[in-house]
């Protein structure tokens, strides 16, 4: 973890109320994709959370959607606006572990930000990445040039059937049983779905949670799990599939 | 060149700054980011004698000017934290540390003070009494005198070392309370915990907190535990660590000047992991600019004069 | 189209926004900004027996996200309130006025009341006793279950309009001064009063408020004014009016989630004089966000379901 | 009152820890000098009071102290900022009332900011402002050369005698005694000091409070007088001799 000053570059709408936001800044902390970013905001107490969807040497990408306050004020910043972070939070996914497996991702709805690093990082050791993504419907989604682009092979499903296969990201799980092995980010809902499919002999599942400090510190966002409770943001946000209780 | 150096009940600190209970855990996520020895001394994580597991999420909710937490209480318990936590400390703290002890009977808050007597780097037990009598129906120990009596008794007879009584401000008269704590033989005392508060999510139409209600703190109960330290000097001598809303050098000054002979500092740590080490950096500079040689001559200085 | 409509014991509001007791003067000022008519009602400034000069300099320090005032109560009397004020009131706003009453006897409560009898436009007596009982060593009547409880009896026996009592949130337990209102026959209760808070100046290291102590208003109580009318809407059946650091329409909501069947808004009146038009402006447009066909649906619509 | 939108034209220090800081906006709601803007800050609950030292249609001139951490704020806004002010607050001292009298204008430190205003408005009625000026040392004093400029006649007092004689504005009057009334603002003390004069007739005095809104609501600046007790902000901040209680 490192708290330093991050500088909004580019602020670009690219679905209803979904931004995608540029910083300029040092990133040497972020160790791993599915890290997150807590941002202080001027007036608000607590920082808010966004997980990193990639980073470079002095530049880190965030997609964050209005939701509530906060992040209201966040994604209605100039460019050029400075924000106090602390940046490179939490285990992040990891890569290495699904070396001997065939591995999915899987993103629902902004669940495609994070795993958009992971690809970036599959690649890279020139693998193809699967992926899984999700939305209510068409113009909610985001980022499939982008994964195109990185040479993914890339499923989509829409609740509404506006886009890609009507449905869920389960259903094209389901639809490729050669899938042993998921690592998703996105709603609870969906995380529990996937969680329930026998076809995965093991996977790694991003959580949220409202958090107090961000670093493990005040005990704000501990979950339950099998081995004891885990703070969401300091012992994950990953959390292991065998560890998971619903 | 400023003393920073302070006193409560005959322990030592370097300097009057001490993190909060339940803000800074058993010091390990913050013994990752700076040296703790700058500190004056820090408070650990309320500690219980069974482990807990705390409330279920969510616990934080955010305020104008603070935060509620309601965490529950979520620690280890009394034995593993002496045999896993106790052990690390040695290795990144060495200054005196502060016990805070929580307890759901009178006997409860005996043992867990007792099992700590060997343990060197404990110098002050704070006694969390904020805590439900579950021999009570549920009825705080901090908000009934008796109460708050019977556990400082209990607990200054299972112990030798100093015993600093956490109060809670959801009283009527806090003066009461820490009159009858001195009485009963505290050594210190310790205030404010948090303020009693919610908030409700318009959408759900629920309670944002799973428990409901929780802890306000964060410099919006700032001026209420200044007054309440202030009450408190007035009614009892022996000495006060001032708690609430403390998130400058400035306040913590301000602090003193109302009573507090020491100053935690709380969910200021929070929101900026490095909330008491920059206080305690900026801290000279400060007391030069108002004239103060020994920070302890602080301590009350709006009372007299 | 929502219907912002609410009643309060039998007393009908436009809307359940309400500028707070102390805040809003007796209307002349905010007169000069807005029509007054778009108000649900309003709460005059707490007027007793014999005129008050109030406190003497400084009255007001800032907290974080919130103020403090000690003004003492100044006020030019009941009977020159009824001479001089209402006739303006009469001018400059239609609706029904809430008369807020201070007293320091339960004599002058009921006379102060029984005084209003007839005076047309008051609909509802809020009556403040978080005043301190000249005949009691000073004791605040609104700490005390009997003292409130004797207050709402002498005041129900002077007045044939609906009674507000207005509690003080600094006791141990609010629900049991409630419930000693609504035995005693209260119509309504209003709550919360300010926070007892004090602000010290580090330079002169005296009180910044001459009366040392001032009442915490503002955004930093909203946490724990809604938690506390959050307990009384559980404790007893009478309407509650929903009061402190209520600053946006979605803050106004929250408070009627909790219990309250109308808000008023204090401090926020004085960052912005327009706080109050721009609450009732902007509920509409909410309401319908949150699928409100009848703003009076959601008092305390967070305690079901 | 009007309650608008300023912004920071021009931000100049003109003397150690005091800023020449010119807004423009709409400045229609000022109808006398002496009046006050109150200005809202980021992140501070109260606005803070400035009296305002003079305006054109568009633009408004304060000269502000950084004393506490608000005033601080302000005088460190970068320029472009802008700011919530509730403007052309309060009585203001009245010009009429000096017509058969022979004034001078007696400021302290920054009581120097508004008689600047009052100045103005002498000159265009074709009378020549008398001014005594006092400040704790030369590096202090401001405005002497706007006043001479104006064409008034100055007299500077310094307590160190660093510039113009040595100690306060009551010196400078005592030493003229044609003058028959006052108009002047600065520490109370001064203003004690002044009202204690004999050869004053009549005065007008402008005084400083806490306030909570700055426009007759909250009673949170009320100060006793001989005509009962009267708001600084609304009533106030002038006040006039005779009614003044100390």
């Amino acid at each position: 973890m490192q708290k330093t000053i991050f500088t909004l570059k580019t602020n670009r709408e690219i679905a209803p109320d979904t931004y995608e936001m540029v910083f300029s800044g040092d990133t040497s902390s972020i160790t791993a994709p599915g890290q997150f970013a807590n941002i202080e905001l001027p007036g608000r107490f607590l920082r808010r959370p966004i997980s990193i969807s990639h980073w470079t040497e002095g530049s880190m990408t965030l997609l964050v959607k209005a939701v509530g306050v906060g992040t209201e004020d966040l994604t209605h910043s100039d460019e050029g606006t400075a924000f106090d972070v602390l940046c490179g939070l939490g285990n992040g996914f990891s890569v290495d572990l699904i070396a001997d497996n065939t591995p999915i991702l899987a993103g629902g709805g902004l669940g495609a930000a994070p795993l958009y690093g992971v690809a970036k990082k599959m690649r890279e050791r020139g693998m193809t990445p699967a992926v899984a993504l999700g939305f209510r419907t068409k113009e909610d989604a985001v980022y499939l040039d982008e994964y195109a682009a990185l040479g993914c092979k890339v499923y989509v499903a829409t609740e509404d059937g506006t886009l890609g296969t009507r449905g869920f990201v389960t259903d094209i799980i389901r639809a490729h049983p050669e899938f042993d092995y998921v690592l998703c980010c996105g709603p609870l809902p969906m995380l529990k779905a996937i969680h329930s499919l026998e076809q995965l002999k093991d996977g790694q599942f991003s959580f949220e949670a409202r958090m107090g400090c961000g670093f493990g510190a005040c005990m704000g966002c501990t979950v339950p799990t099998k081995n004891g409770g885990k703070r969401v943001c300091k012992d994950g946000p990953i959390l292991y599939k065998e560890e998971i209780v619903w | 060149m400023v003393n920073l150096n302070v006193s409560l009940a005959g322990v030592a600190l370097k300097n009057p700054i001490i993190p909060a209970s339940g803000t800074f855990g058993y010091g390990r996520e913050y013994a990752e980011l700076y040296d703790l020895d700058i500190l004056g001394s820090f408070s650990w994580k309320g500690t219980t004698a069974a482990p807990r597991s705390g409330n279920p999420q969510p616990r934080i909710a955010e305020t104008y000017a603070g935060m509620l937490n309601a965490v529950g209480l979520q620690n280890p318990g009394i034995d593993a934290v002496i045999a896993e936590e106790v052990p690390n400390i040695a290795k990144i703290f060495h200054g005196p540390v502060i016990a805070n002890i929580g307890g759901f009977s009178i006997e409860e808050y005996a043992e867990n003070c007792r099992k700590l007597e060997s343990v060197e780097q404990v110098k002050i037990l704070e006694v969390n009494i904020s805590c439900p009598n579950v021999h009570a129906g549920g009825k705080n120990f901090g908000c009934d005198p008796k109460a708050a009596a019977e556990v400082t008794r209990a607990v200054k007879a299972a112990t030798s070392k100093p015993v600093f009584m956490k109060l809670t401000p959801n009283v009527t008269d806090i003066a009461e309370i820490a009159r009858a704590c001195e009485e009963a033989g505290a050594d210190g005392l310790c205030l404010i915990n948090t303020l009693l508060g919610m908030r409700i999510d318009i959408k759900t139409r629920r309670p944002v907190i799973a428990n409901r209600t929780g802890g306000v703190s964060g410099g919006a109960v700032f001026p209420v535990a200044l007054r309440m330290v202030w009450d408190v000097y007035e009614a009892v001598k022996i000495p006060i660590i001032g708690c609430g809303g403390v998130s400058s050098a400035a306040d913590a000054v301000e602090m003193m000047l109302a009573g507090a002979a020491a100053v935690e500092v709380g969910a200021a740590n929070l929101k900026d992991p490095y909330a008491c080490k920059n206080i305690i950096e900026q801290m000279p500079a400060l007391c030069e600019k108002l004239g103060i040689e020994n920070i302890s001559d602080l301590t009350g200085g709006a009372h007299h004069g």
